[in-house]
């Protein structure tokens, strides 16, 4: 067997020197990371949350509310075939690891064909797809070549934004690692984002700035203002403390932490007037995540096979109250598969798709159309008011997960005993297992595709992902729906750039199909409410401040803009 | 004969452990979830990952991790890694092993669970076998109602309201973590005292809802003790009542408590569970907590292995410590 | 001698003296008022309330006690008053199936343990033994997490909690029983021609009564605690209104900085108020059981 | 005829412990008849340890002998079945030292007397049932409505002991087997428990096996005596004979011992030899403590028959001829001497 | 000098009264009891079952415990009225002034502790601060004098016989040299042999510390053979106080005279004459003398009238109507 490379605790050689409260950025969030993991390929310990996106830089950010690409280590990456079939990396000359190396070529070619060849990564799959060849320029200049058209590549995996796309890593720092997923990296490995780690324990992870950061020579970013960053343990199990990490935050303990429910926040902001959100202190106290979610269910399984039933689950779903009762009045509820960012408010906006939502009312509740629905599905209900047909109820048991979905999914469940349907709820380990196999049921799940088009959301019906019962279903698509007719129209998309008017066509009339056949269940768009402190800093990222247009979680790949952008208050 | 003796004693543990090994291997794996399964679709929601086939890099995790092999092959080796007291991988914090998540949980845990246990214990002794005693002031006698009712409120509750009222309400003490934030611990007394400050709470949920069953066990014997001939003959000699409660109650009764205490310890983990998570301190509780929740097996066996060894091994101890409490076992 | 007198005032042409017994007896007879107190409510709730209130959506939200809603309302909009009826009677099918089960099992194997002996009695003691130091809540939660949560209902819930939990009482029973055996009225039975059974059945079991009902005590505590701890981790029933579930769930929704005191702190009185009745009433039940106990008194 | 009951070499061992097996040799080789024809009262009587229990619940099938074989109106009792079981059961009962700890706490003091009659159907209805009872109650002495219907504990250990000769007499057993009867029994009482139990004998002709450490009883009811110590035979015969002139150095020891209630016999002056702890298996097993022990003593004595109802397991006696100890029954007389 | 002691008694028991109050009701354990004690004399205090002999004993020692209560009465030991001592002084007492050995011996050793820790205890609690060595000695000394080994200093009460902790606790009892000793059944667990052995016990340390005994059993052929005054309880009343030799040869009350010519000896080969009835409940007693529906010689009087105690001839006690002329 390999020797352990991970750490059971990291302790600074030297005490950390005393810093000012006001020099230090305290943010609390559940660390269950494996202690010393820094290496973004010791998959699937690492992760890019707590903290280690302080460390890693990706070839350009994707600045969501701005809207745009930003240029990081990479100072340009362009498509150079019309057919999108080659890109020209070109990387920014001043780009340097933290032992004092330049990031080269080399490191990119190294980071993509690691992605190519090793189906231990993350991006393996994607790679696979679509890459041919990754060649090197020369120092400062990476060609890929596609296997077919891939005009979404360079978004989708090469950028960083949200929770996604890809860190280049240092050649150099794997050479003589037998194991590239098994090495952990620890304070060791040489990273080119600007914070080091220094110290790890149960508690607490801690990060210092190295004041010698590239991107700031490069003229790129001013030097941060936050010198040392602490990210407190919160605890595995949220939902067991959010009283305390509330009133944690009110009491100024700490600068910011992961989202609260929408019930706290407003709590939250009245309790400390100089706590702010991303919309200020108005409701909805959030932004618009990429993760909108809807009740999935495994279209070749009866009785959710048949779109009148899945039709009729829908109807007996009442929007508002959703709205109005968990979400203090918020417009959460939604209709589609897809976040509503600039791009797509766009698309949705547009006169076709405003018909098609007339005509359709995807949105409606109704129960007696529900009940009617059912009846026509050769239904009747039994002693327990229950949907029945040859003595088997609707298995309606909601597939979800606790430490996000306690709020909506016992509500939903209500809606579906309501009208008929036998609900329940599965908060189980094996939540996600059901919906890889398509157990029946529903499974609550978001969408995670789509953040400028609707493409990334209406490929994940396309009928090539129709695995068979039997077969897990790839992530995020559980639908395993099989539609020529569907598949044609994505299909036509497919190579198509967003802004092309037969893309649009074809994306509208994807959306009929979507809705008169009702794929799935749309239920709510996902906010993220992060409550920001500014006691003692300032300028974080709002709905009005989109200086570095991110999405202002601290945890997701950008929080590197996050955090470098704060002012001292 | 006393080779013999421990050889037996070791060879209980054993089964001990082989049981309760079986048990959390079998469970778990009842139903078919694939844990790396669960674990890739907890990183895939938090991202970083491309949603694209990722049931290939599942695969390719599961027979890294021996998941692919047949139960009762899975089932062998992990007897057999058992034996070389080798847990394998965390599959949810990997490349960190299954001892390193202990050994990063216990500290904290064993502070908190040791601390509490033993004076719970001590406390609960004391004024059991007190209010049992008939020459105890009255209304030390009285507390004995009020603790039963205390037995009835599970540390969880407990930690509840102490939070609540102490915490939210009074705001008197930390609401949650095991030090103030950004402090590295540097075993100076300021930061033990800051450490201490943060464990009252727990502390006091732990002791609190523990004391009360101390309290009434302990009384039932020390009642039981108290009819005894010996008792009486103590109390005509003539001896002081200090002399009787310390060597003729607490002598008698602290045997079977022994033996409780080492159970205690397993069943007190249970509590930490619930009270790590709700004041947010790291140890086993949460370690294992959150691997239930991502159904990390090598972890839950890991950590239901290590207590179960770690309470047998203990009861073990106790039997030969017996002895040196009660000169009747000598002999056997 | 005493231990007949115990017997006696159990029955019910005793009847005052039992009465005039559970005066001398505090823990039980406070145990007992708080019990059927509990009862009580439990049952004029069901006659008053409607149960379909103690779910979701039925009631307006986050409503303080008021006379419309005496208890309260939560987030979801359960009626407290009707979710603490519902979940009070679920608790106490969980405590008395896992309790009544688990006293069933045990007594049954102490018996069969300690009357035959040999080889039988070897073996089920020593499963008792190796399965004593095993942390018994720490396997129902193992359980309880593997399982679907689509599986676990009452009933199941009620048998995770059976499952290791029947070794006390096994090993109470069996003890009773070994000393019971020894008592020379068995002997003088046997001489009398009653056989195995009618040993069993007639002569030991009647004297264990006040054991059986103290242990079935202790096993309705312990079922009514363990499914209080898997519903607190949300390991229970989702949808129903446990007593477990709702703090579970009000914890969630972070109740207490809400200022929803009532949410999560009426579950927690209530299992309280059981407990601590069960508590009570085990230690009055130790009392009758144990005559040196009762002579203190 | 054969016999009511043979004891033929039946020894028993305990052995505590499945590991470390530590064996206590509780009875040593003893045979015993006891005449159908004869019934008679025969004291088997020894110190604490001695065995006497032991031989009783051997006698009541409780127990199996670990070597050796007890022999029932001709059949082994371990081989005993069905009917033949339950005769014997029926035929073969017991009165026990503890008065209290043989009734059933539960029930009232009724079912000590209702089931045996239920269970060997000695009567056909309630009626004669209650008829029985209260012809029993009213043979020891007792008012049936004084005692009938209430708990053991309202009544007086003496009503208690009283109630189980009742119970002996109700089921007119063959064999009674009476373990110390009287010895937790208040003086004033006793007297009136031995008359009921030497009637059962007289009238009914039910044999008796008197278990006893007081020699001051057994003298006044038995017949025969048989000294036990530590499981084996010291001395056997004629109850007078025995206690009136003591042959073994042992029994000597247990008569001088005797608290006699007269003035004119007191105990000795020179104190006696405590009790030592552990003795070897072989050899005679008073050897330790007894103060005319020899070299001769460390292998086992064999019977020596003193004179016709008399003898003693000492090489003190070697001069008389030994005798086998299965004809050792034939040294004790059977018929009660009646009222000197 | 033995005359000298014997003019003053050591111990004077007066007008004691004891009750429990129980849930059944009251039951007066001990009534108006009186009788009186030399140095070095040996008492056997006899009776049925239940009559009150240990709670005599209990309450001399003050150690009646709830439900039962010392109603009146007064236990002069050396001049020292125990009843008006504090509790601590009567902590003090015991032992140093009257000492009990209590009837379930085989129990009455702390089985945890060494024998010699529970001899040493006695001491300290006693407020003597000797050395450890002397107080060692001391203790040895005591258990020399009752026959054992000094080994048994070392040993655990379950590594002794019966006979053996009984002496022990004869050996705790006279530790303190106490002018009172009171043995409660001492033997009414051991076998003759060894009954023997330790009256004898008794009866030795005794005579070194020139104690009272008072010796509670119902056997009695062991009174006959042990002490010199019997004294006769019947439903916690003393009904009768002699010498032994009167009281064998011509005893007083009918309940003695029953009880004597019930016992068995040698000449009676075969005679068995008990006491016909029972012995009343002490909730329920009778009017009257307490033994009337039982006595041969019962009298009108004996229905309605509690008898006196009355003193006879020869400082003979007796309580019975048949002595009322007497005197
Ligand atoms: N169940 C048993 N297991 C082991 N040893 C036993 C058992 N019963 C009796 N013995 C031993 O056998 C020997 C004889 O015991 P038994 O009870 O027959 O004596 P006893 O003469 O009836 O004594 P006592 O007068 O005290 O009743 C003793 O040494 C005793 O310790
Ligand atoms: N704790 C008590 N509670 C109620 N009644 C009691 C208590 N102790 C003794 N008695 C009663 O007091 C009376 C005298 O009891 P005591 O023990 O003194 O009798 P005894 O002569 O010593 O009897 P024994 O010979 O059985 O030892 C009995 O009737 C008894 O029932
Ligand atoms: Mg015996
Ligand atoms: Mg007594």
């Amino acid at each position: 067997a390999d020797t352990p490379a991970a750490a059971t605790a990291i302790t600074p050689a030297t005490p950390l020197a005393e810093l000012p409260r006001t020099s230090q950025l305290v943010l609390g969030w559940s660390i269950t990371s494996p202690i010393g993991v820094t290496n973004p390929w010791a998959v699937p310990g690492y992760t890019h949350q707590e903290g280690n996106a302080l460390m890693w830089e990706p070839l350009m950010y994707f600045g969501i509310f701005k809207d745009d690409y930003i240029p990081w280590l990479a100072s340009s990456m362009e498509y150079t075939a019309k057919d999108f079939t080659a890109l020209q990396i070109k990387l920014n000359p001043k780009a340097k690891w933290s032992d004092g190396k330049a990031v080269t070529s080399k490191d990119v070619v190294f980071t993509f064909e690691g992605q190519l060849k090793n189906d231990k990564l993350p991006y393996h799959a994607a790679f696979a797809q679509f890459v041919d060849s990754v060649t090197a320029a020369d120092d400062l200049t990476v060609n890929v070549k596609f296997k077919i058209p891939a005009p979404r590549f360079k978004f989708e995996v090469l950028c960083e934004k949200f929770d996604t796309g890809i860190p280049i890593v240092p050649a150099h720092a794997f050479d003589g690692q037998a194991d590239v997923n098994a090495y952990a990296g620890g304070v060791a490995m040489p990273h080119s984002g600007p914070y080091d780690l220094v110290a790890w324990d149960a508690n607490q992870k801690i990060f210092n700035l190295r004041e010698d950061w590239w991107a700031v020579g490069a003229g790129l970013i001013p030097l941060p203002e936050v010198k040392r960053v602490i990210i407190s343990n919160l605890g595995g199990q949220i939902g067991q403390n959010m009283d305390t990490i509330a009133q944690r935050l009110v009491n100024s303990e700490m600068d910011s932490a992961l989202d609260m429910r929408s019930s706290v926040i407003g709590n939250i902001l009245a309790k400390n007037p100089k706590i702010t959100t991303h919309t200020g202190n108005k409701s909805p106290y959030g932004y618009l995540d990429w993760w909108p979610n809807s009740l999935w269910m495994n279209t070749q399984i009866a009785p959710f096979n048949d779109a009148k039933v899945r039709r009729a689950i829908s109807l007996a779903i009442n929007r508002d109250v959703i709205n109005d009762t968990l979400y203090e009045g918020a417009k959460i509820a939604t209709i589609y598969p897809f976040p509503l960012y600039p791009g797509l408010q766009k698309f949705v906006d547009s006169p076709e798709m405003k018909a098609l939502e007339a005509k359709l009312k995807p949105g409606l509740f109704d129960p007696d159309a529900s009940a009617k629905l059912m009846t026509e599905a050769g239904f009747a209900k039994n002693g327990k008011g229950l949907w029945e047909k040859g003595g088997q109820t609707v298995n309606c048991t909601i597939n979800g997960f606790e430490g996000i979905h306690s709020d909506i999914v016992p509500v939903l469940v209500e809606f579906l005993v309501a009208a008929g349907f036998d609900g329940a709820v599965n908060f189980g380990t094996n939540a996600y297992q059901n919906m890889a196999d398509g157990a029946p049921g529903l499974y609550m799940f978001g969408h995670g595709a789509s953040l400028k088009d609707p493409y990334a959301a209406l490929e994940l019906y396309h009928g090539r992902f129709s695995n068979s019962i039997g077969t897990p279903a790839g992530n995020n698509r559980f639908s395993r729906y099989k539609n020529p007719a569907y598949d044609a129209v994505v299909d036509a998309m497919a190579p198509l750039s967003s802004d092309d008017p037969k893309f649009h066509e074809n994306a509208v009339k994807a959306m009929e199909i979507y809705w008169t056949e009702q794929l799935d269940v749309p239920i709510i768009q996902w906010l993220h409410r992060i409550a920001y402190n500014q006691t003692h800093w300032t300028n974080w990222p709002t709905a009005t401040n989109k200086a570095m247009g991110t999405n202002g979680a601290f945890w997701a790949e950008t929080g590197l803009l996050v955090v470098s952008a704060l002012k001292k208050a | 004969m006393i080779l013999r003796l421990i050889f037996r004693r070791v060879l209980f543990l054993f089964v001990v452990i082989w049981c309760a090994s079986s048990i959390v291997f079998i469970i778990p794996r009842l139903s078919k979830t694939n844990a790396i399964r669960e674990r890739f679709a907890e990183l895939s929601r938090t991202g970083g990952f491309s949603p694209d086939d990722l049931e290939k890099i599942i695969a390719s995790y599961s027979k890294q991790f021996g998941l692919d092999a047949p139960l009762w092959q899975q089932y062998q080796d992990y007897l057999g890694n058992i034996l070389h007291m080798d847990f394998g991988y965390s599959l949810n914090r990997y490349p960190m092993t299954v001892t390193q998540v202990i050994v990063t949980a216990i500290p904290s845990t064993l502070g908190l669970l040791l601390v509490t246990t033993v004076l719970s214990f001590l406390i609960g002794n004391f004024l059991g076998a007190l209010s049992a005693w008939p020459k105890a002031p009255n209304w030390v006698r009285a507390m004995a109602t009020p603790f039963v009712l205390l037995t009835g409120v599970p540390p969880i509750i407990m930690g509840v309201l102490l939070l609540f009222f102490i915490g939210f309400r009074l705001q008197l003490l930390p609401l949650g973590g095991a030090h103030t934030i950004g402090i590295v611990p540097d075993g100076s007394l300021s930061s033990y005292l800051d450490l201490l400050l943060h464990l009252i709470l727990p502390s006091l949920a732990l002791i609190l809802g523990s004391v009360g069953g101390w309290v009434l066990s302990m009384r039932g014997m020390g009642i039981t003790i108290q009819g005894e001939d010996y008792v009486n003959f103590a109390e005509h000699k003539g001896l002081t009542g200090k002399v009787i409660f310390r060597d003729y109650y607490l002598r008698n009764t602290l045997l079977p408590q022994a033996t409780a205490l080492a159970l205690a310890l397993g069943t007190v983990v249970t509590s930490a569970i619930v009270i790590e998570g709700l004041f947010g301190l790291p140890g086993i509780g949460q370690a294992l907590n959150s691997a239930i929740r991502s159904n990390d097996f090598p972890v839950i066996y890991g950590i239901v292995l290590f207590i179960t060894a770690a309470v047998a091994t203990l009861m073990v101890a106790m039997e030969f410590v017996y002895p040196l409490l009660d000169p009747r076992i000598r002999n056997q | 001698m005493t231990d007949a007198t115990l017997v006696m005032s159990l029955r019910p042409s005793r009847f005052w003296l039992a009465m005039r017994y559970i005066r001398r007896n505090k823990s039980l007879a406070i145990g007992l008022a708080v019990m059927l107190f509990l009862i009580a409510f439990t049952v004029i709730g069901f006659l008053t309330i409607n149960p379909r209130h103690a779910y979701p959506l039925s009631a307006a939200t986050r409503q303080a006690p008021s006379w419309k809603y005496p208890l309260g309302t939560d987030f979801f909009g359960r009626d407290l008053l009707a979710a603490m009826v519902v979940g009070m009677w679920q608790t106490a099918a969980i405590g008395l199936i896992a309790g009544g089960i688990g006293t069933m099992i045990g007594v049954f194997l102490g018996f069969v343990s300690a009357y035959f002996g040999g080889l039988i009695d070897a073996i089920i003691k020593t499963i008792c033994q190796i399965l004593t130091p095993i942390p018994v809540l720490l396997i129902q939660v193992v359980v309880a997490g593997s399982l679907d949560k689509r599986d676990v209902t009452i009933m199941v819930m009620a048998l995770i909690i059976v499952m290791l939990g029947w070794m006390g009482t096994t090993l109470v029973v069996r003890s009773q029983v070994l000393t019971m055996k020894e008592r020379q009225f068995v002997a003088v039975a046997k001489l009398s021609g009653v056989g195995s059974m009618g040993i069993i059945f007639k002569e030991i079991m009647p004297n264990l009564l006040p054991f059986i009902a103290a242990a079935f005590v202790v096993q309705v505590f312990q079922a009514v605690f363990a499914s209080f701890y898997l519903a607190v981790l949300g390991l229970g029933p989702l949808r129903e209104p446990l007593l477990g579930n709702i703090i579970w769930s009000a914890q969630g929704q972070g109740a207490f900085f809400n200022g929803w005191w009532w949410w999560p702190i009426e579950p927690a009185i209530a299992m309280v108020l059981i407990l601590g009745s069960l508590a009570l009433i085990n230690m009055g039940l130790d009392e009758l059981a144990n005559p040196r106990v009762r002579k203190s008194e | 005829m054969t016999n009511l009951l043979d004891l033929h070499h039946v020894s028993k061992t305990y052995t505590r412990g499945l590991i470390n097996a530590k064996a206590t040799v509780a009875l040593q080789e003893i045979s015993l008849t006891l005449k159908q024809e004869d019934p008679t009262i025969l004291t088997v009587a020894g110190e604490s340890g001695s065995g006497k229990t032991t031989l009783a619940m051997l006698l009541l099938g409780f127990i199996t002998p670990t070597t050796g074989q007890i022999i029932y109106r001709g059949k082994d009792i371990t081989a005993l079945q069905g009917e033949e079981r339950m005769a014997f059961r029926r035929e073969v009962q017991a009165v026990f030292q503890d008065p209290f700890a043989v009734f059933n706490p539960f029930y009232t003091v009724d079912h000590l007397l209702s089931v045996p009659i239920k269970r060997f159907k000695l009567a056909t209805n309630a009626k004669a049932a209650r008829a029985k009872m209260d012809e029993a109650l009213t043979a020891v002495g007792l008012r049936p409505e004084d005692v009938l219907g209430r708990y053991p504990h309202q009544l007086s250990g003496g009503q208690r002991q009283r109630i189980n000769v009742a119970r002996a007499l109700l089921l007119k057993p063959r064999l009674l087997i009476a373990d110390e009867p009287v010895s937790m029994v208040d003086a004033s009482l006793r007297a009136s428990i031995l008359e009921t139990l030497r009637n059962l004998q007289r009238d009914h002709g039910v044999s008796i096996i008197y278990i006893t450490h007081d020699l001051t009883t057994a003298y006044h009811i038995a017949n025969a005596i048989i000294v036990l110590y530590r499981g084996g035979v010291m001395e056997a015969g004629d109850v007078d004979q025995v206690i009136k002139s003591p042959q073994h150095p042992y029994t000597r020891l247990l008569v001088d011992s005797i608290p006699w209630p007269a003035l004119d016999r007191r105990w000795g002056t020179d104190m006696i030899k405590a009790r030592e702890a552990g003795s070897s298996s072989v050899g005679c097993p008073f050897r330790s403590r007894c103060p005319m022990a020899m070299e001769q003593c460390k292998t086992q004595p064999p019977l020596y028959k003193i004179n016709k109802t008399q003898a003693a397991a000492c090489y003190l006696h070697a001069g008389h001829p030994e005798i086998a100890a299965e004809r050792l029954t034939e040294l004790l007389p059977v018929r009660t001497q009646i009222e000197a | 000098m033995a005359d000298a002691l014997h003019k003053s008694p050591i111990l004077t028991v007066s007008n004691l009264e004891v009750t429990y109050y129980t849930d059944a009701g009251r039951a007066k354990a001990l009534d108006d009891v009186s009788f009186t004690l030399n140095a070095g004399e040996k008492l056997g205090m006899v009776g049925e079952s239940g009559s009150g002999k240990s709670t005599l004993a209990l309450a001399m020692m003050r150690m009646i415990k709830p439900p039962g209560r010392i109603e009146a009465g007064h236990v002069f030991v050396g001049g020292t009225d125990l009843m008006a001592l504090s509790d601590e002084d009567m902590r003090q007492a015991r032992l140093s002034k009257i000492a009990y050995i209590p009837q379930g011996a085989m129990n009455s050793l702390n089985p945890v502790i060494r024998i010699g820790a529970q001899l040493v205890d006695a001491l300290r609690s006693h407020g003597i601060r000797d050395s450890r060595a002397q107080i060692e000695e001391r203790c040895i000394n005591a258990l020399k004098s009752v026959d054992l080994d000094p080994a048994v200093f070392r040993m655990y009460p379950h590594e002794l016989s019966g006979g053996m902790k009984q002496r022990v606790c004869i050996a705790i009892g006279i530790l303190l040299q106490p002018q009172v000793i009171i043995a409660d059944e001492p033997t009414s667990a051991l076998d003759v042999v060894t009954q023997r052995q330790v009256m004898e016990t008794i009866d030795r340390v005794k005579n070194q510390i020139n104690a009272a005994v008072i010796l509670i059993g119902h056997d009695m052929g062991l009174m006959a053979q042990f002490v010199d005054r019997v004294a006769v309880m019947y439903s916690g009343r003393l009904v009768e106080v002699s010498t032994v030799r009167e009281m064998f040869t011509n005893p007083l009350h009918p309940y003695t005279a029953a009880l004597i010519s019930s016992l068995p000896n040698l000449q009676n080969k075969g005679v068995f004459q008990g006491i016909p009835g029972l012995a009343p409940s002490l909730l329920r007693l009778p009017s009257g003398c307490a033994f009337h529906p039982r006595c041969t010689k019962m009298m009108e009087v004996c229905q309605s009238t509690r008898p006196l105690t009355r003193t006879l001839e020869s400082n003979r006690l007796v309580t019975c109507h048949l002595y009322d002329a007497v005197v």
